[in-house]
């Protein structure tokens, strides 16, 4: 009973802390701009392919983990110079249908630059499961959980800490006052697409050895992210990292004790019910609207 | 409001654009048309990419021995994306535009199901690459397929089981169309093959983790094997959660996977000792001598890994076999009316294609039987031939 | 201008003991008021001193903590604004909420929402296959919204986009949509805000104007000479509290009233210049 | 500047002489199929448009309605013996209700909140259609039988290409009527600004429930088309991405503009048949028209266009409109 639960628990976290960093990334765009990033999946997809692709041709793990990230960022930050600036001042709706065209766009150029197939990586410590009171966890795991826990820790270093962050910060928090005390809010959005890239790659980079990757991998994620995000509140990145592991959590619970069927249903109930109790999410600001 | 003329507008550069494919334009001797409706991209990719692969590469190789019947083959291929609305669109294109005289293609079951009755109105043969059995039975006038069907696989594996003396079973399988179509049938023929389905559980198209489902398989009662129907990347991952679970009880897959990619995808340790239903292709190399297919699927073998450096699927088999068919029956036929070529396919004895020998008739439009598929076991980091 | 002559019974709007927390902070605390039909009533008071706040609550966008709202003697301290609105409630906006993406016109034939009736299944069947029932609507309605425009002074700018009305002409755009109600009780929010002294003058003539048809008119404003002219009685709060009640000759005498606004160090300059429209947007 | 009513009419001759025109320049029935199915798609964008453009609503998961609608003809015929067409309507009032009771509470819930309410009701449709295989056919989908109108088996892309037609332009008169009636009205009131339609006396919740209930009533219909055109449905047609699809088609052809949803249509149906020219490029090649479409004609393809014609500086956004403009 309880190995079977912590095998539920420690599958459900994994799966949830790679939700997790997703709805990061949405949260750190949505706060400098209103919009929900829908290439977020497809970073992911990169963070994982380019590390593929490069330990293919004789790069050792880490640099080519280092390199996929870098590159990634660079994606991203291409993203918002040539697709998201361009089109300042146009509504969010806007926006997120260029976020939209731009995924299929990554989508489209991976499938010619990689290929269609799946593609895995070792397990950085071996795939040898560590049992663990009856339950069998995988050394991957754990890397996933710390990889997530060390990424959210420097991200929120970086947002205490750091003027940049400050800036981030001001920005999330009132974008017209942000603007009149002398943030380059345009500057805030182009380092958000920049970190929430690197972030998304490096999620990648470390659960490609548990889930595999292949160029179509981000939809989904995407897809999960978004609910995790809605779930935790967005715009919290406290609220994205609880929402992330509670999605994952409830697909394995669902799955689990209840029905693989309609494990994806159980989660997404549970979702809605929060966010009828909720409107704002478990993490979310909830003010009064001013009129 | 200029909102007409615009839209007039749109409309037409839509139609100019539509018409500057290349079907209207190279017309080197009258070549013959051949149609292809893949799912290159999309869910399916696993298995449209490698038929596109293939059909590409023989026709190139027909066309520079001579073409067929002093004719070249021109072919025609648009992705579905697995969107079988799109197929639809797709199929009536080459019908229409293209003016195809036959089809092979159609990969997943519910594109080739929305495509048929396009071509069975148009009469044009439609050589179908998908597996389910509701595409062939009962079988339409100019519908055909390649692959085994999913209840085939069933069988097979079943049969399997009980010759090892086992009969409790857990089903996993993938939500997509091939896990569902082939759980069904699974199910269906379970009870003649002596065989009881204790647990059952399923997982997404792009799910991760498979633990909880395994962990509830181990759980069920006196559970002897587990079953995975499905194709692409889900069964390498349940592979990998049965080894992780330490699951002790035999793991059986489906010939969705059968490549040596699944391998590599699961890892060879975790892997050791899968059984899958294959076609010969799967273990080429280890057919002996006198095997009537060792020569077709170890030269379709060499040609493909030469062309594109990655490992053959059963998938581009079935597209092999699927225009081989069609260029036999032009060849015997000597013709590209439709009622004609269909009646040619529909002769074709003895083919031996890369799936098995292939025998069709009026009321069989596949032509194989169990003894095309192959037990094959992973042993060593490769598919290794079970028994016999 | 002297207000209505029948002296009526009770009041067409009266709040009794409003108060309101957000997050533990006590916006307004035993606040209250009472205005009949035909008076023009202000409220003035320093930034911050709950104003809209009061008026958000009387028009049933916020709920109050304690306290009871009557409209016409009809308790309706729960209600929401739809509601009210039909009891004949309106209101205009201190951040303006003008449909920006609607010309002037349709901006006021959508305040003619009550009088058209699109509230039943049978509305809506009547709307989407265009019956005769929904274009007689649409031509009242027209008719109808185009004499208001035409009353606040913007016909010309009927087919304008609101968004590029200046903005003393969307606050009078914003008075005429809430005319448009035909309401009992009207709250205005800060209409002189930001406009010069002509326009404020219109504002004046429009108010007095609208009073004189027996409308309760519950004002708040900074332009202090506005206040004085218009209004018949002064209501002044600080700081969430009451601080004096009466007309405009006895409140400007009131020391404590002299002593707040010196406090805030505002005197009667009218306190936000040519405010910026944007900020309406983030409202 | 001209009138609203000749505006209105303008569209809806032009329509007309469009749908009429246009078969004179197709060289093969291919041509009827693809512009039917731009047809199609534009009926069930124009549903969206009264939700998303009019009312200001978004919806993730409008697809689910077309499931719903292609469903109940394939299944309707099967489980009451009702005529295939009969299970239009039927699937469509199906919709409705079912709109009426799902967007009830989903109604109450915001922006990016309703966006996941919206999504969650799409994935559970696509996952009762993929789950239960033994009703529905599950993920290979289930075959609709052929329309029969008084003994005439309706079929041949040219046949449907009239019906498809047919039906947008009633779909787009039918919503170009709404936006111009007091309904139409307190939904663009409470789209710009929901408390000024509460203190108006708009009944914000009920008007959104409605647009919602049309919107899903309209891609039923759809849905019911597409599949009876088809003679077979699979759950993608109620899947995520095709949600997606249709959100683009309104918001690429300019939301605030019904005839700019049917061009949204066209653009979303049109490229991928005039792409497949480049292989394997097509899916980058299609992504990359998206985003140019949006950076340079951002309120839309057709307000956008109206706007060049008018000669009116694109760069210049309209000055507060578009900061209000939070969907």
């Amino acid at each position: 009973m309880v190995a079977e639960l912590l095998q539920f628990l420690v599958s459900g976290l994994t799966v949830g802390a790679v939700y997790a960093l997703v709805a990061l990334g949405f949260t750190l765009i949505y706060n400098a701009s209103d919009v929900v990033n829908f290439a977020q999946g497809e970073f992911v997809m990169l963070g994982g392919m380019v590390t593929v692709f490069a330990t293919a041709a004789g790069v050792p793990l880490p640099l080519a983990a280092f390199l996929a990230v870098l590159a990634t960022v660079a994606v991203g930050l291409l993203l918002h110079r040539l697709a998201i600036e361009p089109a300042r001042g146009a509504s969010a709706v806007t926006l997120i249908i260029i976020t939209i065209g731009a995924s299929i766009f990554l989508r489209g150029v991976a499938q010619v630059a990689f290929d269609k197939r799946f593609h895995q990586l070792p397990g950085f410590s071996g795939s040898d499961p560590i049992p663990l009171l009856g339950a069998a966890i995988l050394p991957q795991s754990f890397w996933v959980l710390g990889g997530a826990v060390l990424i959210f820790l420097g991200l929120w270093l970086f947002l205490e800490r750091t003027l940049a962050g400050k800036a981030v910060r001001a920005t999330a928090a009132n974008r017209l006052a942000a603007r009149l005390v002398g943030v380059d809010t345009a500057k805030v959005l182009a380092l958000s697409f920049g970190v929430s890239a690197g972030i998304g790659a490096a999620a990648g980079v470390l659960v490609t050895p548990i889930t595999l990757t292949s160029y179509d991998v981000g939809t989904l994620l995407a897809l999960k992210g978004f609910a995790a995000a809605m779930l935790g509140g967005m715009g919290s990145p406290l609220g994205a990292v609880v929402g992330g592991l509670m999605v994952g959590l409830l697909e394995a619970l669902g799955a689990g004790y209840v029905s693989s069927a309609y494990k994806d249903a159980v989660a997404f109930l549970v979702i809605v019910a929060v966010l009828f109790a909720l409107p704002q999410g478990l993490f979310g600001r909830s003010g009064v609207e001013r009129v | 409001m200029q909102v007409p003329a615009l839209l007039r507008r749109v409309l037409l550069a839509g139609a100019a654009l539509a018409l500057a494919t290349p079907a209207g334009a190279q017309r080197s001797g009258e070549p013959i048309r051949v149609g292809a409706v893949l799912s290159v991209t999309g869910p399916a990719s696993f298995l449209g990419d490698p038929e596109d692969k293939t059909l590409r590469l023989y026709v190139n190789r027909i066309n520079g021995a001579g073409g067929v019947n002093g004719r070249q083959l021109q072919l025609t291929v648009y992705d579905d994306g697995g969107d079988a609305n799109r197929a639809r669109t797709f199929a009536t294109r080459l019908v229409e535009d293209d003016k195809v005289v036959a089809m092979v293609g159609g990969t997943t079951t519910g594109a080739t199901l929305a495509m048929r009755p396009v071509f069975e109105d148009a009469r044009v043969p439609f050589i179908s690459l998908a597996g389910g059995v509701e595409i062939v039975e009962p079988p339409q006038p100019y519908t055909f397929k390649t692959p085994h069907t999913d209840r085939m696989a069933c069988e097979k594996i079943f049969a399997d089981l009980r010759a090892r003396g086992l009969s409790r079973v857990g089903m996993i399988s993938g939500t997509d169309g091939f896990g569902a179509s082939m759980r069904g049938q699974c199910l269906r023929v379970a009870q003649a093959a002596g065989v009881t389905v204790v647990a059952e559980e399923s997982y997404g198209p792009r799910d991760s983790d498979m633990t909880p489902q395994l962990t509830r398989i181990r759980n069920a009662e006196r559970v002897e094997a587990v079953v995975n129907a499905g194709f692409g990347q889900g069964p390498a991952i349940v592979t990998r959660n049965h080894a992780q679970l330490g699951i002790r009880t035999p793991l059986y897959q489906s010939h969705g996977v059968a490549s040596r990619e699944f391998i590599s995808l699961a890892t060879p340790q975790a892997a050791e000792g899968v059984r899958l239903p294959a076609a010969a292709l799967l273990v080429a190399e280890q057919l002996p001598e006198a095997d009537p297919q060792r020569r077709v699927v170890l030269d379709y073998k060499t040609a493909f890994e030469k062309e594109f450096n990655q490992p053959v699927s059963t998938f581009g088999g079935h597209a092999y076999d699927g225009l081989m068919i069609l260029v036999e029956a032009l060849k015997r036929a000597n013709s590209t009316d439709g009622t004609r070529l269909r009646d040619a396919i529909r002769a074709t004895r003895g083919f031996v294609g890369t799936g098995g020998v292939v025998n069709m008739s009026a009321s069989d439009h596949m032509g194989l039987d169990l003894s095309a598929f192959r037990m094959v076991e992973v042993r060593g980091g490769d598919w290794r031939l079970v028994g016999n | 201008m002297t207000a209505a002559s029948v002296a009526q019974p009770r009041p067409a709007l009266a709040a009794e003991g409003i108060g309101i927390s957000f997050g533990g902070i006590r916006a307004l605390d035993g606040v209250g008021f009472a205005a009949r039909a035909g008076e023009v009533l202000a409220i003035i008071g320093p930034n911050g001193a709950g104003k809209t706040t009061l008026f958000n609550i009387v028009s049933g966008v916020y709920r109050a903590t304690s306290g009871r709202v009557l409209l016409g003697g009809e308790e309706v301290t729960e209600a929401p604004p739809e509601r009210l609105a039909a009891l004949g409630l309106s209101r205009t906006f201190q951040n303006l909420q003008v449909f920006f993406r609607m010309t002037a016109l349709e901006n006021v034939m959508a305040g003619r929402h009550l009088q058209e009736r699109a509230e039943t299944a049978a509305n809506l069947l009547s709307d989407l296959f265009r019956l005769p029932g929904t274009r007689a609507r649409n031509r009242t309605t027209r008719d109808a919204a185009l004499a208001l425009l035409d009353g606040v002074g913007l016909a010309e700018h009927a087919e304008a986009p609101a968004g590029s009305l200046p903005y003393g002409a969307l606050k009078r755009l914003e008075i005429a949509r809430a005319l448009a109600t035909a309401p009992r009780v009207l709250l205005l929010d800060e209409p002189a805000a930001g406009c010069n002294p002509v326009e404020t003058e219109e504002i004046n003539r429009l108010i007095e104007g609208v009073a004189s048809r027996g409308v309760c008119v519950v004002l708040i404003e900074h332009d202090m000479k506005l206040v004085m002219r218009v209004s018949r009685r002064v209501v002044v709060l600080n700081g969430g509290r009451m601080l004096a009640e009466g007309t405009p000759g006895e409140v400007r005498r009131n020391p404590e009233v002299i002593a707040a606004y010196l406090g805030a160090n505002v005197v009667e300059e009218p306190a936000r210049p040519g405010k910026p429209p944007e900020s309406a947007a983030h409202a | 500047m001209r009138g609203r009513l000749s505006a209105r009419h303008t569209t809806l001759l032009g329509l007309a002489l469009v749908i009429a025109a246009v078969p004179w320049f197709f060289p093969s029935a291919y041509y009827f199929r693809v512009a039917a199915l731009v047809w199609v798609s534009g009926l069930a964008a124009v549903g969206l448009q009264v939700l998303m453009g009019q009312a200001g609503q978004v919806s993730l998961g409008h697809a689910g309605f077309l499931g719903l609608g292609a469903y109940a003809c394939a299944l309707g015929p099967k489980l009451t013996g009702l005529p295939v067409l009969a299970c239009l309507p039927l699937g469509a009032v199906l919709s409705g209700l079912i709109a009426f009771v799902v967007g009830r509470p989903i109604l109450r819930l915001r922006g990016h909140t309703l966006a996941v309410a919206t999504l969650g009701f799409g994935m559970l449709v696509t996952m009762v259609l993929t789950g239960e295989n033994g009703l529905t056919g599950g993920p290979d989908g289930i075959r609709i039988p052929r329309v029969e109108l008084f003994g005439w088996r309706v079929r041949g892309a040219e046949t449907w290409y009239w019906i498809a037609g047919g039906a947008l332009w009633l779909g787009v008169w039918l919503a170009l009527n709404l936006q111009d009636s007091p309904s139409g009205r307190a939904l663009a009131a409470l789209h710009d600004s929901e408390v000024a339609a509460r203190t108006l006396g708009v009944d914000v919740a009920r008007h959104k429930l409605r647009a919602f209930v049309v919107a899903a009533v309209y891609a039923s219909v759809a849905g019911s088309l597409l599949g009876m055109m088809n003679g077979f449905v699979t759950p993608d047609a109620a899947g995520f991405l095709s949600s997606i699809e249709y959100v683009t088609m309104v918001v690429i052809g300019g939301s605030a503009s019904v005839p700019g949803a049917v061009v949204g249509a066209a653009l979303l149906v049109l490229l991928p048949q005039a792409l497949t020219v480049f292989h394997e490029y097509e899916h980058a090649l299609l992504g990359l028209m998206i985003m140019l479409f949006m950076i340079f004609l951002r309120q839309g393809i057709l307000p956008g266009l109206a706007g060049l014609l008018a000669g009116r500086c694109l760069g210049a956004p309209k000055p507060v409109a578009s900061a209000g403009a939070r969907a």
